[in-house]
């Protein structure tokens, strides 16, 4: 289970980078960053799992005492939750741009964005 | 009535499972949007219903939670199947041929 | 007065809501849901509760208990007929979208007649105007309103009629 | 042609070094040494539930001051581009009407989903869940409000002030722990209580509901730009 | 049980992996509105993923954030871009065209 | 007994999901692909569900009512961008 959460993590940071890399449109480029990042964040929780081991809060089902040995490692999943965060700001970023791209060009095709050209 | 209460649970499982998966060939099999929005709409209603309330005979303690979420999902599903339906109307989503009166079509003045 | 029975109204259901989900009656949880619901019943005073508009009467209240059962008779027949129809190999359907007339004024009662409608034998609403229900039927039976009318709206308009005023 | 080619190329060579990466992958058995201190310590230490509320909140809590900064950050830029050159003039939008089926179930919903949302953030040290989920939650509320009015406009200054309010007692709570307990953003400037109540694990959840409000109020101004910019034609 | 989460997950990685090439791959017309929502269906799997990977605080931010949030925000943008200033053609075929944005 | 039943469930589920499935990826209208995303996630739920019954853990629930919030979202948003709404 553990490496076929991997493997597809590890794929969709390909098809990521692959999209991003063979599209020109700009709001296809951005589709293709979210997707590489839901593979990053797959590959960490991924790392963090544990076989027959379970979710890192204490309930009536795992109590403080037996914890360390049945709960999984928290670190990545922390790690994750801000990850996921941050990457939301900078979607809403690179949207942002994007809409005063296609304001100013009337295109969203980054083949017609020559000004560095020369 | 202790031993019976988990079959039971069991077997509504099975029969929600059985009703998502006739919502699942509805939206294959059907012609149109409008029947498909039928079919998806109603079949996983009762299917998550189903299903919910066999969880919550195996596992009495979770009831609450789950009858709030099955509320939840009788009430947001229909209405956002409306909102899919106005919406793709509006927009002259093609219908099956084997239609054979669309009145809101007429009072809109479409067509 | 009516905004101050509303208030309340909205205050109730969301407390209601704040203990159920949290499935406890202890006092810190009371304690803070009080205070969110009614920080958040402030904000959205004009907002509705499943129980605005409905008739504070016995009768009503019976009627609601009624009203529930014959909404999971119609859900099951619903799916029952469905099912029929899309196991048989010839897909036996007639579609088409029929307008009805609603007698109901109360918005939460038109919101739940919709809803029912949608969830129950081969119907779907697709519009709501004034009085007029648009409603795509897999199965068209009659085009005329009238027929329409009794055969898809009356069912649970005679328990709603009750209910919400 | 020849840059399809490099791209595949080094598509191949990620492609390598994640499949050596996989192949060459051996879960733990144990926790290491970092969670094991975590799973030990965060019952009676911090007294919270959720242990990766704790980290979030307490152990790592300067990180999770810097996030919210970058968020802060991030929702005002997206206000200040968006808003570079418009007109001022509001210019008629003529978009289609709402049906009466979703401004019903709207002003119906929108009040319990932001209920939804506070329940999500207070309870954040119990269940999984906390401030930047029920954040986003309440956010979610407030796009319902603007779907169902979609001319309807926010008031740009109860929302700053909100944010900008619980930010500041978010620094002052972690000031204070400099002075009451360990350190910066130490939770037991409030007693610890019993594991597993709604009022315990110190100040956690009384940092977790600020920087909900905080992160509900900057995802929501962030729609809210992006729904008042103008229409491109 | 253990086969039951396997199987589960072996399902929702074949879907993701559809979904995911379906997003970067789809041509045509409307292929923009699709290719985000396909890229929220894979958030929305990577959730439930999440969950059975034992990461419920991550599932449900991946739910409520990534899947959620983040397609708001690009219907939004596409809304913007789009521009509903000229005259709304009920009959113009489907509404999730994209010959007036690029 | 109930872990047979509980297997054939989550084996219709998981028929049930690559039919959704399949009408999502085949189209052929952006509606149909909407209708089948929000067949979609209310069999996620379902899915949430089962795992939180398997693990025993009641805690999984609350994802579950996120997610019954975030199917109707989804929807409303895009059917409001379909008819030029938003």
């Amino acid at each position: 289970m553990i490496y076929m959460a991997m493997a597809t993590g590890f794929l969709l940071i390909l098809i990521g980078f692959y999209g991003a890399l063979t599209n020109r449109n700009l709001l296809r480029m951005i589709v293709a960053f979210t997707l590489a990042n839901t593979g990053v964040n797959i590959v960490i929780v991924a790392i963090g799992y544990m076989h027959g081991r379970t979710a890192p809060i204490l309930d009536a089902a795992v109590t403080a005492s037996a914890a360390a040995a049945r709960i999984i490692d928290p670190v990545p999943q922390a790690l994750v939750l801000t990850a996921i965060v941050i990457g939301l700001g900078v979607t809403a970023l690179m949207l942002a741009y994007a809409y005063k791209l296609y304001e100013r060009k009337g295109t969203l095709d980054i083949a017609q964005y020559t000004d560095l050209k020369w | 009535m202790d031993a019976l209460l988990p079959i039971l649970g069991g077997l509504l499982l099975v029969g929600g499972a059985a009703f998502l998966l006739l919502g699942g060939l509805g939206l294959v099999r059907m012609p149109d949007l409008f029947n498909r929005i039928q079919a998806g709409t109603k079949a996983t209603t009762l299917g998550t219903l189903l299903t919910l309330s066999g969880v919550a005979c195996l596992q009495p303690a979770w009831g609450l939670k789950l009858l709030l979420i099955g509320l939840f999902i009788l009430y947001t599903n229909p209405l956002s199947s409306q909102v899919l339906a106005r919406a793709a109307h509006r927009a002259g989503t093609e219908k099956s041929s084997k239609t054979m009166v669309d009145r809101l079509a007429e009072d809109t003045g479409e067509k | 007065m009516k905004k101050l029975l509303n208030f309340l109204l909205l205050f109730a259901t969301l407390l209601l809501f704040w203990v159920w989900l949290n499935g406890s009656l202890a006092a810190d949880v009371l304690i803070i849901g009080v205070i969110s619901a009614f920080i958040i019943a402030l904000l959205f005073r004009d907002s509705l509760a499943v129980f605005s508009g409905l008739n504070p009467t016995p009768r009503a209240l019976g009627y609601s208990v009624l009203y529930v059962f014959f909404f999971i008779k119609e859900l099951i027949k619903s799916n029952i007929s469905l099912a029929a129809i899309v196991l048989s190999p010839k897909l036996p359907i007639n579609p088409g979208i029929v307008k009805v007339r609603t007698r109901l004024k109360s918005p939460m009662g038109r919101l739940l007649l919709a809803n029912s409608i949608t969830l129950t034998p081969g119907t779907l609403t697709v519009e709501l105007e004034g009085e007029w229900l648009y409603i795509h039927w897999v199965t068209v039976e009659s085009t005329d309103i009238n027929a329409a009318t009794a055969r898809i709206v009356a069912g649970f308009e005679q328990y709603l009629e009750v209910m919400y005023d | 042609m020849i840059k399809r080619f490099i791209t595949l190329l080094l598509l191949a060579g990620i492609g390598a070094i994640f499949a050596s990466l996989l192949f060459t992958y051996v879960p733990d058995s144990e926790l290491n040494r970092t969670a094991d201190y975590y799973a030990g310590h965060t019952a009676s230490d911090i007294g919270a539930a959720n242990i990766v509320t704790a980290i979030i909140v307490t152990y790592r809590g300067l990180d999770t001051l810097g996030e919210v900064t970058v968020l802060f950050l991030a929702s005002s830029i997206v206000g200040l581009v968006l808003s570079l050159g418009q007109k001022q003039h509001k210019t008629q939008r003529n978009r289609v009407a709402v049906g009466e089926l979703l401004t019903t179930g709207s002003r119906f919903l929108a009040p319990l989903i932001m209920l939804l949302g506070v329940y999500v953030f207070v309870n954040g040290h119990l269940t999984p869940g906390g401030g930047f989920q029920g954040g986003a939650i309440i956010a979610s509320g407030m796009l319902l409000l603007l779907l169902a009015d979609p001319l309807r406009h926010f008031s740009h200054t109860l929302i700053a002030t909100l944010e900008s309010f619980s930010g500041l007692s978010y620094v002052a709570l972690g000031v204070l722990g400099l002075f009451m307990a360990g350190g910066f953003l130490d939770n037991r400037i409030l007693p610890t209580g019993t594991l597993g109540e709604l009022i315990s694990a110190g100040a956690i959840p009384l940092i977790y509901s600020l920087i909900g409000l905080k992160v509900g109020a900057e995802f929501s101004s962030m729609l809210a730009s992006l729904s008042e910019t103008e229409d491109l034609k | 049980m253990n086969i039951l989460m396997t199987g589960m997950s072996a399902v929702l990685c074949i879907a993701m992996l559809g979904a995911a090439l379906l997003a970067i791959r789809v041509k045509g017309d409307d292929s923009l509105p699709l290719s985000i929502l396909a890229a929220g269906l894979v958030s929305l799997f990577a959730s439930v993923l999440f969950l059975i990977l034992a990461a419920p605080d991550v599932a449900m931010t991946e739910a409520a954030i990534g899947s959620g949030l983040t397609t708001f925000l690009f219907f939004f943008l596409l809304a913007r871009i789009r521009g509903t200033a000229q005259t709304v053609d009920k009959n113009d075929g489907s509404a999730l065209d994209g010959r007036d944005y690029d | 007994m109930i872990e047979f039943l509980v297997y054939v469930a989550a084996a219709l589920t998981g028929v049930a999901f690559l039919l959704a499935l399949y009408r999502f990826l085949k189209g052929p209208s952006a509606a149909d692909r909407v209708v089948a995303f929000d067949a979609l996630t209310i069999i996620s739920i379902t899915a949430i569900v089962l795992t939180a019954l398997v693990e025993g853990r009641g805690i999984y629930l609350d994802v579950a009512l996120v997610y019954a919030l975030l199917s109707f979202l989804g929807v409303i948003v895009i059917a409001r961008y379909m008819e030029r709404g938003l």
